[in-house]
C-alpha cells in the first residue's frame, strides 16, 4: 500500500513538473487577445446585494454590473449621463428630476423604470432589512425617518415616479454633491421582481444574487460566481451603451495578500496589483515604471484620542503629542508611496476644497505645552496605551511614533495590537487611549470627512463634542452657495485642528501596478474606474 | 560492569558510581552533531542574553528613518529594517523573545503534561480514561479560536492585577510583561497535550516494571513512588520531547506573529522579523536570510540535540 | 571432507566502550547428518559464531576480524553477499531462541512459511502453499489448513516454535542451526520440540548444531560438544567424554553447579566470579580468574585446543600437561 | 496444621475480562488462582513449580496482597492479611517481601544501591543518617557484595549481582516471610548455584518462611523443604521435595519430570519421556472437571466431571488431586 | 468492526457537544461581533440587525438554535451563502490540497526515513535527515514564498498562485504544485523523523533477523518485513496531521490565493461570523475523530496483534 502511495506521490510530482514544463501561454496575455480583464479587488467579495453589502471589493463589482442613475466620467468622474439620460434641478437646489432612457434595460430585457428606483430606495430604507448603509440615502427627504420606523408611509419620502420614465426626487437641503452621491452602490436599481420572487424584500441573502437568478441593468451582467474564488462578467448586450462597452469579460479575484498579488501580477495571472508594498515602489521605479501607479486618494489616516481618558483630555497634550510628530520623515521613510503629510484633516482639493488649519510641527513649543499640562520632560507621564488593529502598516507607523515621541517628549508610550473586531470593539466602547484609524471618503466632498465629528454621528469615538462644531456642519448642510460653504466647513477645521481629538498623519495614496495593456484606467481620488470604458489593447508589435 | 569479587571485604574506600545521565553524557559527549547543536545553542543563549550588556538602551528600537533598508555594510553589519533599525540589535533581541518563549512555554507544558500524564497513568482506570478523554476534546478543539479568545480576555485580566496593585500603594505593574506571559500560557497550553500522553504512556509501562512493584512491597507512601522512582525515569523520553517541542513552539510563536498575536512591538521576535523579511524577499533579501538562517539553524540544532539525547539516553543502544 | 569446516572464527563488536571479543578463533567441523552441541554460558560467544558464519551479525559494529567457514567448498565469510544469500535459508536453516519474536507478526504464518520457496526460487506460488501445508502438519500443528491464514500471535509459544522448524526446514537444508530453541519454552513443550527437531533431521539427514547454555539439552540430544568460555572453545569432544570424562576444570565446575545433579541438601558447587569480561583481553587462559586450579602459567599464556584423544580436545594447560586429573 | 505461619485459604484471584469503552461489561474470567490452599510453618521453604501461565506468580502477588483476591484469606502469623487496607497494610508490609525474577527491571536504574538501601531501610524503622551508611554497607555483606559498591548504580552490576541487590532490598526491612519468583531463572547456570546457595544460607540463618516459585523442577528440588506443583490456578500436588521430585504421583508432575532434561546421557538416552500433548489450556476459559484431563494421557470420563479433592496414598503429607491416584499408582 | 465504529460515532456525539458549547460560548464571550466595521451603524440598525439574525434570543436557545440548524444557517459575512454551502463548497479544495500534500509528504517522508534509518549515524543518515528537516525549520510562510520565487517567477515552471486555473473540474493542474509542495515538506520533515525511528526500532527486532536467515534481500527485508511494522508509528501520526493539514493549510490558502476552508475558518474568527465559525469548528472537530477512527482502523487492520474492542 505504501508503495502505492511513494508511486502515487512520485507520479503526481512528475506529472506536474511535465505539465508545468509545456509551453503555455500567460492567462494576461490570453485575457489581452479575448478582452478578458483579469483584476483583484482585494477581500473577497461578500454580497452582490448594493443594500446589504458595505465594503469597497463589492463596490467595484457591482458598479461593473448596475447603472445608478447617474454615471461616472472616466477620466474626472464628473457626473454623465447614465440611466438618466437628463435631469433638473429646483432653483432652491432642492427638487431634482430625473429623465430615464427609454432604451434602458434590465438583463432579463425589462424597462428600467422610475418606479424600479423608487421600490429599491423604500427596499434599503425599510427597517426590518436594516440596511447598515441606509443613511447614505438620508439626504432625501423623509428617508430617515422612515428607516426609523418613524414614517410609515413611503409616499411621504421624497422619491416620486412621475410616470414610467421620470423620476423626482426632493432633498431636505441642497446638497451639491447630491449627483456624486448618485453613484455610491446605495443608490442603485435593483431588480424588485427578481428579489420578491426569491424570499421577499427584506430577507438577506435570499438567492437572488445568485447568478442564475441575478438581473441588473449595468454594462456587464453576472456570469458566474465562486464564493471566494473569482467573480466572472461578461458584457451586457441589452445594455444601452453596450458599443461603449469594450471589454467582454472581467474575472474579479479575491487576493488578500499583497505578495500575493504581486506573485499573480508577476506570474501573469492578474492585470493589476491592487495594494503594491511600498517598499517595493524602488524596485518598480527602476524596474517598471510603466506599470508602477501612485494616485491621491479620497482618505486620511490619522489617530483618535480618547478625550475622556487621562491624559489625552488635556488639550495641550493632545497638541503636545499632534506637534512632536516628524510627518514628513514618517511619509519619506515609513509609509513611502507620496503620501502627504497630513497637518489638517481633510484630503486636500475635494471638490474645491483645502483646509486653511494646519497643526505646527514644532518640537520645542511640543515640550513646553507638556510641560504646562504638568509633565516637564515626559515626568509623570501617565501610561499611554496606542491601540491598532494588527496590520504590518499600521505597525510600523506606530513603532515609528512611538520612537519619535520617545525622541522628542520622552515619554514611553506602549503599543497595543489587537485583532480587528476587538479593536473596533474597543474604540466604539471607548475603551483606549489613542487609537489608529482612518477614514476614506463616501463621496467627493468635504462633508463625508467633516461631518464624522460632529457629536451625534457614530464615526465620532472620541468623547469629543463641541457645540460650535456641531453648528457649523448643520450650517453647511443648508447653505447653497458653494464659496460660503466652503468657508463653513474651514470653520469647522479650524476648530478640529484647534481641540484636536484626532491626530492627523498623513493623507493616502492608492499605490498599485497595473499591466501596460489596460487602457482608460484613470486614476483619481475616489479609485472608480467605470467599467465600460477599461480597454485592453496589446502593445503595438516593435 | 565491575568485577566484583562475591566475597565481602572490609569496607575501604567507597567506589562512586556513574549514574545513566552521566553514561548518556558520555554516550552524547560522542555525537558531534548533538555537541556542535549544543554547542551553537549555547553560543547563541549567550549572545542573545550576555550581548545586550554591550549594546545601547535601545539597540533594537532605534530608529533611523534616513537609513531605511540599508543593505549590510559599515555602520550596519546586518543592514537596516524598514524603520532603520540596526538588524543586528534585533535579531539578538529578538534571539532572546524567541528563546525565552521557546524555553517558558516548553517549561509550562512540560509541568503540565508531566503531572497530568503521571496522575492519569498512575492511577489509571476511570480516572485515566476520564482524563485522556479530555485531552481528546481538546484535540480536537480549535487551536486559532483559543489562542485569540485567550489573548484578548486575558488582555482584561492584566489590567485588573495592575489595578489591583495600585489599589494596595504598590508600583507594581504587570501589564508590561502580560502579553508574553500570555503568550507562554497559550502556546504551553496547547502543547501540553502532547506531552501528557507520552509522559502518560511511559508511566504505563513503568507501572509494569517491577522495580515499581518492589516499592509498592516495600510498602513506600505513593507520593513518595511518583516523586522518586516514577518521575526520574519518565525524565528520559520526556527530555528528549523537550527538545524537540522547544522548536515546535518557536513555530508556533512564528505562526502567531503570522497572525499578528506574537508579542508586542516594538519588541521584535525571530518569527516577527521573518514574517517582515518574508515580505520584502527581493527587496532586502537581508531582512530575510539573517534572521531565517538563524532560525532554521537553531531548530535543527536543537532538533540534532533532541535526537542525539534520545540516542544518548536510549538503553537500548547503550548496549553495544 | 566435512561439510562445514571452521577455522579460526574471529568477531570482534567495535563499541563505544572498546572492542569486544565475542568469539576469539574458533575452529571446528561438522560432518553430514552429525549432531553438533555447542555449550557456553551468555556471552560465551556461541550464538555469535553461528550468526557471523550466516552473515547475520550487525555491521556495524560487529566486524568478522579472520577465520574461513567452508561451506561446499565455498567461503562463508568471504563470498559475495549474493551468494551467501542462496545458501541461506536454502542450504542453511536457522531458527532462534525466542519464538514470539522471531516471526514477523504482521504477516501470516503461510506468507512466511511460504517466503524460503519464493526467495530461492524452489516453488511458485500454488506448490509452495501446498509444501507449507504438508510442513505444518509434519511439524505437528493441527488443523494446519486453518491454522496457516492465522498470525503469530494467535499461536502458543510452542506452536510458534514449531513453525519455525517448518519454515527453517522446508528447504530441506543441509544444515539446521537452532539457536537456544527451547528455552523460552515450558519443560513439557521443550520436550515436544527437541522430539520434533530429532524427528525430522532423521527424515531429512540434516546435520544440527544445537547452540544452548543447558547440558541437559545436548546430553541426550548431540553426537558431539563444544563448550564454549571467553568467545573460545575450551572442550570439545564426543557427549559421552564430555560428560563422564570432563576434563577442562570449566566443564567440570560447570556440571558440578547443576542443581540437578546435586544430592539436596548439599551446599552447590559454585564458579566464583564472573563471566569475563569480553572487552579487556587476558593474556592467559581467560577462565584463570575463576578457576581453582590456576597457576601463574594459566594468566601467561594463551591455551590451545589440544586432543586428548577419541577426538576428545581440550584447552587447558594444566590438563595437558598433565599435571592435573580430575 | 496449627503451628502454621502462613496460612493460604481457598485464595481466588480472577482478572475480570471487559469489554466497550461507554458501557463496560464482564465478558469472561481469568482465573489465575483458582482456589489455592497452603500453609507454611516458620522458617519452612515451600518450592512453587508450574509451567508459564499457571498462576504462580499471580498467587505469589496475591499472597503479598500487591493483588487484592477475589475471595479467601491470607493470614501471616496472626494477622489476616486479605484484611488490612492502606497505611495498616503498608506498615504491615514489613512482614513480607518479594523478590522478582528479572534482575534487571526489579531495581530503579536511576538510583545508586545505596539510596535504594536506604530507603528500604527507612521504609519502617526512622534510622539516623549516620547509622544508614553502616547499615546499608552491612546489608550489602550480608548477601556477599563488597561495601564499597554502595554508590554505583544497578548497570554498572552484573546479573547475579543485581539479584544479590534486590534480595539486600527485601531483607532490609527484616521480614519473615520472602516470596521469590522465580530469582535465578535469568541467570547463567555458574551465578544461578550462587544464588541459590546465597538465599538457602539467608533462610537457615535468618529463620526466613520462604515461598520458592519456580518452572524448573531440579532448581526448587534442591532448596525447598516442600514442593506444591501447579497446573491453571490450583494446586495438583504437594509433598516433601524428595518425594515429589522423585516419586511423583500426579499424572502431570510425573510429565513434568520426565521432561526435564538430565545431563547425564546414559539415563537421557534410556529414559521414556511422557510427552504431553500440546499447551497448557487458556485460565480464560479452563476445561471442567480436573482440568489437566484434555492433556492428560490416563484421562476418563469421570475426570470432566468435577475438580478431585486431595488424597494421600499412604496417609502422609505427600498428597496429589486426581481421582485415578491410587490405580495409577499401583 | 461494524460494531466497534458504531460505539465510536456514538461515543462522539458529546464529545461534538461538549466542542459545540465550547466554540459558541468562547465566541460570545470574545469582543467584537459581526456588524462592528470600519463605519459603525447606529444603535438602532444595530438592534434591527441583531432581530434579522435572531441574535436578540436568548443565548441558550440561540445555541440550540444553532446546533439543530447548523448546516442551514446563514453566514453573517456572506449572507446569501449558508454555512453548509460554504463548507461543501470550499472543503474538496482543502482536502485536494491536503490530499496532495500528504501524498508529498508520504513520498519524501518514507523514502528518506527509510533511508535514513539503513545506516543510522552516517553520512547515509545525516544527508536525508537534514534534507527533511528543512521543511521543519523553515516555516510554511517562508518556503511558499521563496519556492514561487525559484519555481514560478524565476523558472517559470508552475504558475505563482491558483488552484486548478481556478477552474475546479480538473483533478490535477501544474498550479497544485507549489502549494502541495509548501505544505507537504513540513509534515514530510515529521514523518521522515518517525520513519527513521520506527525503522530503527523495527530493524533490531528478530523477526528481521530471521527473514534475512531465510535468505531474503536486503531490498524485500525491508519492504516486505520491516516497513510494515516501521509505518506504525507514521499511521499513528496521520489522524492529527492529516486534520493539522485541512485546518493549518490557511497559510498556504493565503499565499497561494487558494479559496479552501482553511482560509474560511481563520477569516470567520477574525469576522466574528458566529455561524460559519461554529459550523467550519464542527466540521473540522468531526473531520478529526473520523479521521482518529480511521487510523484506528488502519492500525488494527495494519497489526494483526490488535483487535477491534
Amino acid at each position: 500500500m505504501t508503495n502505492r502511495i511513494i508511486a502515487c506521490g512520485a507520479l503526481g510530482l512528475l506529472a506536474g513538473a511535465l505539465a508545468g514544463c509545456g509551453p503555455k501561454i500567460k492567462p494576461t496575455d490570453q485575457g489581452i487577445r479575448d478582452k478578458v480583464l483579469l483584476v483583484t479587488v482585494g477581500a473577497k467579495t461578500e454580497d452582490l446585494d448594493p443594500h446589504v453589502v458595505t465594503g469597497v471589493p463589492e463596490h467595484h463589482v457591482i458598479a461593473a454590473l448596475t447603472e445608478g442613475l447617474v454615471a461616472e466620467d472616466p477620466v474626472d468622474l464628473h457626473p454623465v449621463p447614465g440611466t438618466a439620460e437628463k435631469w433638473e434641478v429646483s432653483a432652491d437646489g432642492t427638487v431634482y428630476t430625473f429623465h430615464l432612457r427609454e432604451n434602458a434595460k434590465w438583463t432579463n430585457g425589462d424597462p428600467v423604470t422610475a418606479n424600479d428606483f423608487v421600490q429599491s430606495f423604500k427596499r434599503i430604507l425599510t427597517p426590518a432589512l436594516a440596511s447598515k448603509y441606509a443613511y447614505m440615502l438620508f439626504v432625501m427627504k423623509g428617508a430617515e425617518e422612515y428607516s426609523l420606523g418613524k414614517l410609515n408611509d413611503f409616499s411621504q419620502v421624497g422619491a416620486k415616479a412621475l410616470d414610467e420614465r421620470t423620476l423626482e426626487i426632493t432633498l431636505n437641503s441642497p446638497t451639491p454633491y447630491f449627483l456624486a452621491l448618485l453613484n455610491h452602490y446605495t443608490w442603485f436599481p435593483v431588480h424588485i421582481p427578481t428579489i420578491e420572487k426569491h424570499d421577499g424584500m427584506i430577507r438577506r441573502g435570499s438567492g437572488w444574487t445568485q447568478p442564475e437568478n441575478f438581473v441588473s441593468n449595468g454594462a456587464f451582467r453576472l456570469k458566474s460566481w465562486q464564493l471566494g474564488r473569482k467573480i466572472v462578467v461578461e458584457k451586457n448586450p441589452h445594455y444601452w451603451d453596450v458599443a461603449t462597452t469594450k471589454l467582454n469579460e472581467i474575472h474579479f479575484y479575491p487576493v488578500e495578500l499583497e505578495t500575493t498579488q504581486e506573485n499573480m501580477f508577476r506570474g501573469g495571472q492578474l492585470h493589476n496589483i491592487y495594494n503594491l508594498h511600498t517598499d517595493k515602489i524602488a524596485t518598480y521605479k527602476k524596474d517598471h515604471p510603466d506599470e508602477l501607479r501612485i494616485k491621491p486618494h479620497l482618505a486620511s489616516y490619522f489617530y483618535r484620542f480618547n478625550v475622556t481618558r487621562k491624559p489625552c483630555d488635556d488639550v495641550r497634550v493632545r497638541k503636545a503629542l499632534a506637534m512632536a510628530l516628524d510627518r514628513d520623515s514618517i511619509t519619506k521613510n515609513v509609509t513611502k508611496g507620496e503620501r502627504m503629510p497630513a497637518l489638517f484633516f481633510t484630503p486636500p482639493g475635494v471638490n474645491g476644497y483645502t483646509a486653511r488649519a494646519r497643526i505646527e510641527e514644532n518640537v520645542e513649543k511640543a515640550r513646553q505645552l507638556l510641560a504646562e499640562a504638568g509633565y516637564p520632560d515626559g515626568k509623570g507621564f501617565p501610561p499611554l496605551e496606542l491601540l491598532y488593529n494588527t496590520t504590518e502598516g499600521h505597525r510600523i507607523i506606530a513603532e515609528a511614533i512611538q520612537q519619535m515621541w520617545k525622541k522628542n517628549l520622552n515619554i514611553d508610550i506602549k503599543l497595543e495590537n489587537q485583532e480587528w473586531k476587538v479593536y473596533l470593539d474597543r474604540q466604539r466602547e471607548m475603551d483606549y487611549q489613542v487609537s489608529r484609524a482612518g477614514w476614506t471618503g463616501d463621496y467627493p466632498d468635504p462633508n463625508t470627512f467633516l461631518d464624522m465629528w460632529t457629536s451625534w454621528s457614530q464615526q465620532n469615538q472620541t468623547g469629543w463634542a463641541k457645540p460650535e462644531y456641531d453648528a457649523l456642519i448643520r450650517k453647511a448642510a443648508t447653505t447653497q452657495n458653494t464659496e460660503a460653504r466652503l468657508e463653513v466647513f474651514q470653520q469647522a477645521e479650524e476648530i478640529l485642528m484647534e481641540e484636536l481629538p484626532i491626530l492627523p498623519i498623513y493623507i493616502y495614496t492608492r499605490v498599485y501596478a497595473l499591466h501596460p495593456a489596460v487602457k482608460n484606467w484613470h486614476a483619481n481620488v475616489l479609485d472608480h474606474h467605470p467599467w465600460k470604458h477599461v480597454d485592453l489593447e496589446a502593445k503595438a508589435a516593435e | 560492569m565491575t568485577d566484583a569479587p562475591a566475597k565481602p571485604d572490609a569496607p575501604g574506600t567507597v567506589e562512586k558510581g556513574e549514574s545513566l545521565w552521566i553514561g548518556a553524557w558520555h554516550r552524547l559527549r560522542k555525537n558531534k552533531m548533538a555537541l556542535a547543536g549544543g554547542a551553537f545553542i549555547l553560543l547563541l543563549t549567550g549572545l542573545s542574553f550576555i550581548g545586550p550588556f554591550f549594546l545601547e538602551h535601545d539597540y533594537y528600537t532605534e530608529t533611523q528613518l534616513e537609513d531605511v533598508l540599508q543593505s549590510p555594510g559599515d555602520p550596519y553589519p546586518l543592514g537596516t529594517d524598514h524603520l532603520g533599525r540596526d538588524q543586528l540589535g534585533r535579531i539578538i533581541k529578538g534571539g532572546q523573545i524567541s528563546l525565552m518563549v521557546g524555553l517558558v512555554a516548553t517549561l509550562v507544558s512540560l509541568t503540565i503534561g508531566i503531572g497530568y500524564g503521571t496522575i492519569s497513568g498512575y492511577f489509571g482506570g476511570k480516572v485515566d480514561s476520564v482524563m485522556m478523554r479530555l485531552v481528546d476534546i481538546l484535540y480536537s478543539l480549535p487551536f486559532t479560536i483559543f489562542v485569540i479568545l485567550l489573548m484578548v480576555f486575558a488582555k482584561d485580566l492584566g489590567d485588573t492585577i495592575d489595578a489591583w496593585f495600585r489599589a494596595r500603594g504598590s508600583d507594581f505593574s504587570i501589564s508590561g510583561q502580560w502579553n508574553m506571559l500570555l503568550l507562554f500560557v497559550a502556546i504551553g497550553a496547547v502543547e501540553w497535550l502532547t506531552m501528557a500522553r507520552i509522559v502518560r504512556g511511559q508511566v504505563l509501562s513503568l507501572r509494569r516494571q517491577e522495580f515499581i512493584e518492589a516499592c509498592i512491597s516495600l510498602g513506600l507512601p505513593t507520593r513518595r513512588i511518583l516523586f522518586r522512582h516514577m518521575i526520574p525515569n519518565v525524565l528520559g523520553p520526556v527530555i528528549v520531547y523537550t527538545t524537540l517541542t522547544i522548536p515546535a513552539v518557536m513555530l508556533l510563536e512564528a505562526f502567531l506573529s503570522f497572525l499578528g498575536l506574537g508579542v508586542q512591538p516594538p519588541t521584535p521576535s525571530w518569527g516577527l522579523l521573518i514574517k517582515d523579511g518574508a515580505d520584502r524577499m527581493r527587496e532586502a533579501w537581508w531582512m530575510l536570510v539573517f534572521p531565517g538562517v538563524l532560525f532554521a539553524t537553531t531548530l535543527f540544532s536543537f532538533n540534532f540535540v533532541g535526537d542525539g539525547l534520545r540516542d544518548a539516553l536510549d538503553p537500548k543502544t547503550s548496549k553495544d | 571432507m566435512p561439510l562445514l569446516d571452521v577455522n579460526d572464527l574471529t568477531t570482534y563488536f567495535h563499541t563505544r566502550n572498546g572492542v569486544v571479543r565475542a568469539v576469539d578463533g574458533v575452529s571446528f567441523q561438522l560432518e553430514k547428518g552429525e549432531t553438533l552441541g555447542i555449550v557456553g554460558e551468555s556471552g560465551s560467544g556461541k550464538s555469535v559464531t553461528c550468526m557471523s558464519m550466516l552473515g547475520l551479525i550487525p555491521q556495524p559494529p560487529g566486524r568478522i576480524e579472520r577465520g574461513t567457514a567452508t561451506f561446499d567448498g565455498t567461503d562463508l565469510l568471504h563470498c559475495s553477499p549474493k551468494e551467501l544469500q542462496s545458501i541461506r535459508g536454502r542450504r542453511i536453516a536457522m531458527i532462534f531462541q525466542d519464538p514470539m519474536t522471531s516471526l514477523n507478526p504482521y504477516l501470516r504464518i503461510e506468507d512466511q512459511l511460504i517466503e524460503p520457496l519464493l526467495i530461492h526460487g524452489l516453488a511458485d506460488k500454488a506448490s509452495a502453499k501446498k509444501q507449507a501445508l504438508e510442513m505444518l502438519d509434519a511439524v505437528g500443528i493441527q488443523d494446519a489448513a486453518s491454522r496457516i491464514r492465522g498470525y503469530p500471535h494467535e499461536f502458543s509459544g510452542g506452536m510458534r516454535q514449531r513453525v519455525m522448524i517448518a519454515m527453517a526446514l522446508i528447504t530441506k537444508p543441509d544444515v539446521l542451526i537452532a539457536d537456544e530453541p527451547t528455552t523460552a519454552l515450558d519443560v513439557t513443550v521443550q520436550a515436544q520440540i527437541l522430539e520434533l527437531i530429532k524427528k525430522e533431521q532423521q527424515e531429512l539427514g540434516t546435520a544440527v548444531i544445537l547452540i544452548t547454555h543447558d547440558l541437559g539439552v545436548v546430553s541426550g540430544f548431540c553426537d558431539r560438544i563444544n563448550v564454549m568460555y571467553g568467545g573460545k572453545i575450551v572442550e570439545s569432544g564426543p557427549t559421552k567424554e564430555i560428560f563422564y570424562n570432563p576434563q577442562h576444570p570449566y566443564n567440570r565446575a560447570l556440571q558440578n553447579s547443576i542443581p540437578a545433579l546435586q544430592a539436596k541438601g548439599k551446599e552447590l558447587y559454585t564458579i566464583p566470579g564472573m563471566p569475563p569480561d569480553m572487552s579487556k583481553p587476558s593474556a592467559g587462559c581467560s577462565f584463570a580468574p575463576r578457576c581453582e586450579h590456576a597457576t601463574h602459567l594459566c594468566t601467561a599464556e594463551p591455551p590451545e585446543l589440544q586432543s586428548l584423544g577419541q577426538a576428545h580436545t581440550t584447552a587447558c594447560l594444566r590438563v595437558q600437561r598433565e599435571n592435573l586429573k580430575p | 496444621m496449627s503451628d502454621a505461619y502462613l496460612q493460604i485459604d481457598n485464595l481466588k484471584t480472577h482478572f475480570p475480562v471487559e469489554k466497550g469503552i461507554l458501557f463496560r461489561k464482564v465478558t469472561g474470567t481469568v482465573k489465575a488462582v483458582d482456589g489455592v490452599s497452603l500453609s507454611l510453618a516458620k522458617g519452612e521453604v515451600l518450592g512453587l513449580v508450574g509451567e508459564s501461565g499457571c498462576g504462580k506468580s499471580t498467587l505469589g502477588s496475591t499472597v503479598l496482597q500487591l493483588i487484592k483476591p477475589t475471595a479467601g484469606t491470607v493470614t501471616l502469623g496472626d494477622r489476616t492479611l486479605t484484611d488490612l487496607d492502606g497505611k495498616e497494610l503498608r506498615s504491615a508490609r514489613a512482614d513480607f517481601q518479594m523478590i522478582f525474577q528479572d534482575p534487571y527491571a526489579s531495581l530503579n536504574p536511576r538510583m545508586t544501591v545505596y539510596s535504594m538501601l536506604a530507603e528500604a531501610i527507612q521504609a519502617h524503622r526512622k534510622t539516623p543518617k549516620a547509622e544508614l551508611a553502616n547499615a546499608v554497607g552491612a546489608l550489602m555483606e550480608k548477601v556477599g557484595l563488597a561495601a564499597r559498591f554502595m554508590r554505583k548504580y544497578p548497570h554498572e552490576f552484573s546479573g547475579g549481582q543485581r539479584q544479590r541487590i534486590a534480595i539486600a532490598r527485601a531483607l532490609a526491612v527484616e521480614p519473615k516471610l520472602i516470596i521469590a519468583d522465580e530469582p535465578v531463572s535469568a541467570l547463567d547456570v555458574s551465578i544461578q548455584a550462587q544464588i541459590l546457595n546465597l538465599l538457602s544460607d539467608l533462610t537457615r540463618e535468618m529463620e526466613l518462611t520462604m515461598v520458592f516459585i519456580s518452572h524448573d523442577l531440579s532448581v526448587v528440588k534442591h532448596i525447598s523443604d516442600r514442593i506444591a506443583v501447579m497446573y491453571l490456578g490450583r494446586i495438583v500436588e504437594i509433598g516433601p521435595a524428595t518425594k515429589v521430585f522423585e516419586h511423583p504421583q500426579h499424572p502431570y508432575t510425573k510429565a513434568l519430570c520426565s521432561a526435564v532434561p538430565m545431563p547425564d546421557p546414559d539415563s537421557e538416552s534410556t529414559r521414556k519421556r511422557i510427552l504431553l500433548p500440546g499447551d497448557p489450556p487458556s485460565p480464560l476459559n479452563p476445561p471442567s472437571g480436573c482440568t489437566f484431563h484434555p492433556r492428560c494421557p490416563h484421562a476418563e470420563e469421570r475426570c470432566q466431571a468435577a475438580w478431585p479433592s486431595f488424597e494421600s496414598l499412604n496417609n502422609d503429607t505427600h498428597q496429589a488431586a486426581c481421582v485415578r491416584l491410587t490405580e495409577l499408582n499401583q | 468492526m461494524l460494531k466497534f465504529i458504531l460505539r465510536r460515532i456514538l461515543e462522539t456525539i458529546p464529545v461534538l457537544l461538549c466542542v459545540a458549547a465550547m466554540t459558541f460560548f468562547m465566541c460570545r464571550l470574545a469582543p467584537g461581533g459581526p456588524f462592528d466595521d470600519d463605519k459603525q451603524v447606529t444603535p438602532e440598525v444595530r438592534e434591527l440587525l441583531d432581530k434579522q439574525f435572531n441574535l436578540d434570543q436568548p443565548l441558550y436557545r440561540q445555541f440550540i438554535d444553532y446546533v439543530v440548524n447548523l448546516p442551514s444557517l446563514q453566514s453573517f459575512k456572506n449572507p446569501s451563502h449558508t454555512v453548509g454551502g460554504i463548507i461543501s463548497e470550499k472543503f474538496p479544495v482543502s482536502a485536494k490540497l491536503g490530499f496532495f500534500a500528504i501524498s508529498i509528504a508520504l513520498g519524501l517522508g518514507v523514502l528518506f526515513g527509510v533511508i535514513a534509518s539503513l545506516r543510522p549515524n552516517t553520512y547515509i543518515d545525516y544527508i536525508p535527515s537534514s534534507l527533511a528537516m528543512i521543511g521543519i525549520c523553515l516555516p510554511t510562510f517562508v518556503m511558499g514564498p521563496l519556492l514561487i520565487l525559484v519555481f514560478s517567477l524565476q523558472l517559470d515552471w508552475f504558475p505563482p498562485t491558483g488552484w486548478g486555473g481556478f477552474n475546479y473540474d480538473q483533478f490535477f493542474a501544474a498550479d497544485m504544485v507549489l502549494p502541495s509542495l509548501t505544505l507537504g515538506l513540513f509534515y514530510a520533515a515529521y514523518i521522515s523523523r518517525l520513519t527513521r525511528g520506527g525503522m530503527l526500532d523495527i530493524l533490531t527486532q528478530d523477526y528481521i533477523r530471521t527473514a534475512r536467515a531465510k535468505g531474503a534481500s536486503g531490498l524485500r527485508v525491508i519492504l516486505r518485513h520491516a516497513l510494515r511494522g516501521g509505518l506504525l508509528p507514521v499511521i499513528s501520526f496521520m489522524g492529527p496531521a492529516v486534520a493539522g493539514l485541512i485546518a493549518g493549510s490557511f497559510v498556504i490558502e493565503k499565499i497561494f490565493a487558494i479559496p479552501g476552508l482553511g482560509q474560511e475558518f481563520v477569516n470567520s474568527v477574525f469576522n466574528r461570523d458566529y455561524t460559519l465559525v461554529l459550523g467550519v469548528v464542527m466540521f473540522y472537530a468531526t473531520l478529526i475523530i473520523l479521521l482518529n477512527l480511521i487510523v484506528d482502523i488502519l492500525q488494527v487492520v495494519l497489526n494483526p496483534k490488535l483487535k477491534f474492542d
